[in-house]
């Protein structure tokens, strides 16, 4: 009888709480986000995994000496993963379409008034009893706004640790939401009329430019901005791999293999941060509002941004490929080019939007650096 | 308390000029080096690797391309006799 | 002449053991039987490498700021190495056999009786004089008769390091010689007429039911036996993101590059363990012995509990395929096929026999978690 | 040393039951996940890895198939002429 | 106002000193050479970039929890980079010509008294008031001569881990300018006639002979030199691997995906280490001057010992092969067939060349062992 | 310091002379293997890997032999009806 009351302690079903059973369920919602609705599923899945293995009663993953808490200290902790994320992801993009029409590059910039924005309302919350975030959660919360995970899960685990489980779901969740998300507020923002408006044709860029460009981008970034390095210096890396020509097997197994290591285990790092007593919290739902304001006052200020910038240019600009600027490549780019084609079925703004879309992605890691140096 | 609250309102003002102010000078560098960069041939990286993952049916990897006017030509060849 | 010396100090020739000596002979033994015998050559020929570097006087590989010190350090002391091989598996396991007829599980279940009887022997080995095997050393060895190789090495990593050189070799060269430490076993507990039993063919298996059965799984691990989480739940992973089938890139990743990269390491980390004074000692007669045991007892309770099985089912079962329950894929899984074949041409077994195969490592993950949690 | 003995004995029973025990928990799972999610199409997950390294060699890939029309379809053309 | 200084004085501009400035247009002009040179370009791209990321002031790269600080320490402190990629260049070497005439390895032996010559000159050098250099500095700036890159970068770390970035980048450099250097050499110490000279076609060789060469090397090395078992080990590991014909999976990824993450990483670390404080120094100088007598030492004594041999030889020998004993495999040999072709339109060396080409790599690897043992 | 010279020429010596005594030893080896190991078929191992890299066009893959083989089987099928 002793023995057997001992036997059941080992069990999970003995020691399981109430948090971390309803974290394994939070866990099984992305799961099923990731696998049946497709929602990022490269990250959601590993997360949602992660967020299972780490409510684990008795396990120890999450502890010293377990497998998570390795992974963690080990990619998350040095902020290593992320950055290798961003080089790939910098070996993947190609910013033709943005060194063919510069200007867009405003784009990428008006959109991240949603992470100033929203750091901002933030603090306002604050006066809400019962919720309390330092500058630093601020900050951390706004970088949803960015639309880019790697970004936020960067300067999450600088600012705060604590809510970067919460924070990375909450990206993801919204990039995967963008054509639920934005559509409403394009179609708010912008008379028929406007998008309609045809683009003129991309000239071709040529390949010089294109490997000048990312050494451009670092240059000025150390020279104004070098808490934005780590994110911008290991971007521009990608790209000049990709760009220069001479490096190859490099950039290809950067574009793949690599990445997709980094990625189940940023994933599962992620995940191990989905624990109870930090997630089930009143903070975890300010966050997910936050967010998806900062998201929509991006989305909303590109547009406006497009507007402007339409009244005083001499090309016509379709106000639509402001909302691309939030980055969430090359979803928010893919919906900018479907409500166009919604109003005028044969106006194609794939290419147009793209230019903003890789600005945006610039765009925040350059507010996150500047959010670093100021918070 | 209030004070956090100006400080926010601050870092949102100099955050957002920051980002702008940045993205200009880019901006300006990019212009300048469109005008000023020698124009090589519009030449599209596309290394090999990408060139392979896309699904491209007709264009047919170099050794397929071999293989098949080999095959082609060996069997006219056996034909003609 | 006082010069010569220093220099005949600094060769090999001057400071080798005869102890290192044989464990270089016992490397170059292991090469041979990768490379000439083909024994499980991903394995072995890195460990029997890893052994020779590791018996190099002077060199000081297994020393601090040695090559395999970092190596073991980074990768087996945390047990990364094996539970990362373990995803890669469950990324390559389909377990689609096993779905289509679920009472094959409990083949997979019986064969770990070779594990649990060896238990018991080891110990029962301790009134032998000069042997003394705690038990978490009988633990550790006992898992041979799981034959899975990361399992092996993951018990081994935490009960009884010292001798994880020794189990890991035993493991996979009993695996490799499951060829020809099987059929004898099963000729000799089946009759002619039970081999040629012939079995109803295979029910299609949806997609939904390869997505939910590893969730199943590591669900009930959790619950029951969360001791086994992290092999169990890292095999899960695997095996989920090869069948949600919307991580593809993720998942070839983890079926090629990474399982690569890891097993390389895996196996010299493995090799860095053989060291004399370790190896070359009645214990590993002892585990060489006991391993070979617990293989026999695994396929016998395999094959028994067919007989036992075919008895009550209205399905005939080929009682062969209780022997495919040890593990050991798909190599066990062919060799009941081929026994089977010897007796009917015309009796394809290798499908009914990859249900308790696939069984057989979930098995004995289970029962390595069940031994973490009792010793 | 009997004590271990014991002890070992107990781990004997205790571990092999649970292992039983668990696995027919899974039988259960698996009978019930049969019985009731609803039927998909048995599609084949198949990942594209995986049938590129399968030797079959009656299953030659997209782009060599579409190599080969085009060739015939080529050689076709210029024996017409 | 107040505010104002302060944001200045986060930017890059106010904190930048001299040397910095310095130090990121030396990595610019490493990646011109890489990319608009194609200089060894796999290495010198992250090199480069990677000593502007560490000269970025306020960035902090190279302090405790900096991105280049981890690579550093987790890739070169401990020798693992070095070492993996020397295990790749062993998967990607075939030592069949080697094989097939076993004598050209005394031209990749004789090629290394460039290194000992340097070692000498560098000593020397410290006659030179201004100059001091420490025998373990003199030893790692002499492997230059060895013309192997991660030879260099395994000895330096390992001796004089402050003039890593500069032997570094001058090893990869005078690589690049191995059709620059040797040509002239080659010319001043061949005669036409010596030139012209035709070998005789190299015998096949069989793959028993491809299999057993490393494990001779490993065991010859453990015997006599065990301080060169970490370089000889790993290449010889990757070449057992490539010849066995076993282990296919592994061999494929060492040789491509593990080769390139490494290598990736290994040029990042590399570049962290030029800094303006160690590479703009008269030190920097001398191992730029030195690094080039050493690879000019090795080639001309590859080719005499070339001549010599020719003496003694029933069978003609070419001299210009003796040059590509120095290593740089292949593009040493692709000069010899170069310089060959041009006295002699139907000459062709190179496999004739690849012989000494690889003799030089083990040769090279051998004689850090022995500075290792000896400094 | 004059000592260091010394020491620098001693080890230029004695490093040169065990370079190549060591180098001589494995020709040695190399030429007793060369003579005593039984000689196999001189095969070569080229592993897929490789021989998929190496762009020599007259080594199609397998599966594309096999495809062309198909192809042209059922282009000469067709044609005889
Ligand atoms: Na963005
Ligand atoms: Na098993
Ligand atoms: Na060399």
């Amino acid at each position: 009888m002793d023995k057997l009351t001992l036997l059941w302690q080992t069990t999970g079903l003995s020691a399981i709480t109430v948090g971390q059973t309803a974290m394994i369920i939070v866990g099984g919602i992305l799961l099923f986000l990731a696998i049946a609705k497709k929602f990022e599923p490269l990250l959601l899945l590993p997360i949602g995994f992660g967020a299972i293995l780490a409510n684990i009663p008795l396990a120890g993953f999450t502890e010293a000496g377990g497998v998570l808490y390795y992974v963690y200290k080990v990619g998350i902790d040095t902020g290593m993963f992320p950055l290798i994320i961003f080089m790939g992801v910098g070996a993947l993009t190609d910013f033709g379409p943005l060194l063919a029409n510069p200007k867009m590059m405003l784009l990428g910039g008006a959109a991240q008034f949603g992470i100033f924005a929203t750091l901002f309302g933030a603090i306002a919350l604050n006066f809400v009893p019962g919720i309390e975030f330092s500058m630093a959660d601020a900050a951390a919360i706004s970088i949803i706004g960015g639309a880019d995970g790697p970004t936020a899960i960067f300067l999450a685990s600088r600012l705060a640790p604590d809510l970067l489980g919460a924070i990375a779901v909450a990206a993801y969740s919204y990039m995967a939401l963008v054509p639920i998300i934005q559509p409403p507020i394009m179609r708010l923002l912008t008379s028929e009329s406007e998008r309609q408006i045809k683009m003129k044709q991309l000239r071709p860029v040529g390949r010089r430019e294109k490997i000048f460009f990312p050494l451009a981008v670092i240059l000025l970034t150390l020279l104004l901005l070098p808490s934005a390095t780590p994110l911008v210096g290991m971007f521009c890396l990608g790209n000049l791999m990709r760009e220069s020509g001479v490096v190859e097997r490099l950039t290809k197994t950067t574009q793949n293999d690599l990445i997709n290591i980094v990625t189940i285990f940023l994933g599962l790092a992620v995940g191990s941060k989905l624990q109870a007593e930090q997630f089930l919290s009143f903070q975890t739902l300010g966050i997910l509002i936050l967010g998806a304001i900062a998201f929509a006052i991006g989305t909303a200020s590109g547009i406006l941004m497009a507007k402007l910038m339409g009244k005083f240019s001499k090309e016509p600009i379709n106000p639509l490929i402001g909302a691309a600027g939030v980055s969430a490549v090359p979803m928010a780019a893919r919906v900018v080019n479907k409500v166009g084609l919604d109003s005028n079925q044969s106006n194609f703004l794939l290419m147009h939007a793209m230019g903003p879309n890789v600005a945006g992605v610039l765009g925040s890691a350059v507010a996150a650096g500047i959010l670093l140096a100021l918070v | 308390m209030s004070e956090l609250f100006i400080n926010a309102a601050e870092i949102m003002a100099v955050g957002m000029t920051s980002v702008i102010a940045f993205l200009l000078l880019l901006i300006f560098c990019m212009s300048m080096m469109a005008k000023y960069l020698p124009k090589g041939a519009t030449h599209e990286p596309t290394p090999r690797s990408a060139r392979k993952q896309s699904k491209a049916g007709n264009q047919p990897s170099d050794d397929t391309v071999a293989a098949i006017s080999a095959a082609v030509h060996a069997y006219r060849t056996q034909r003609k006799k």
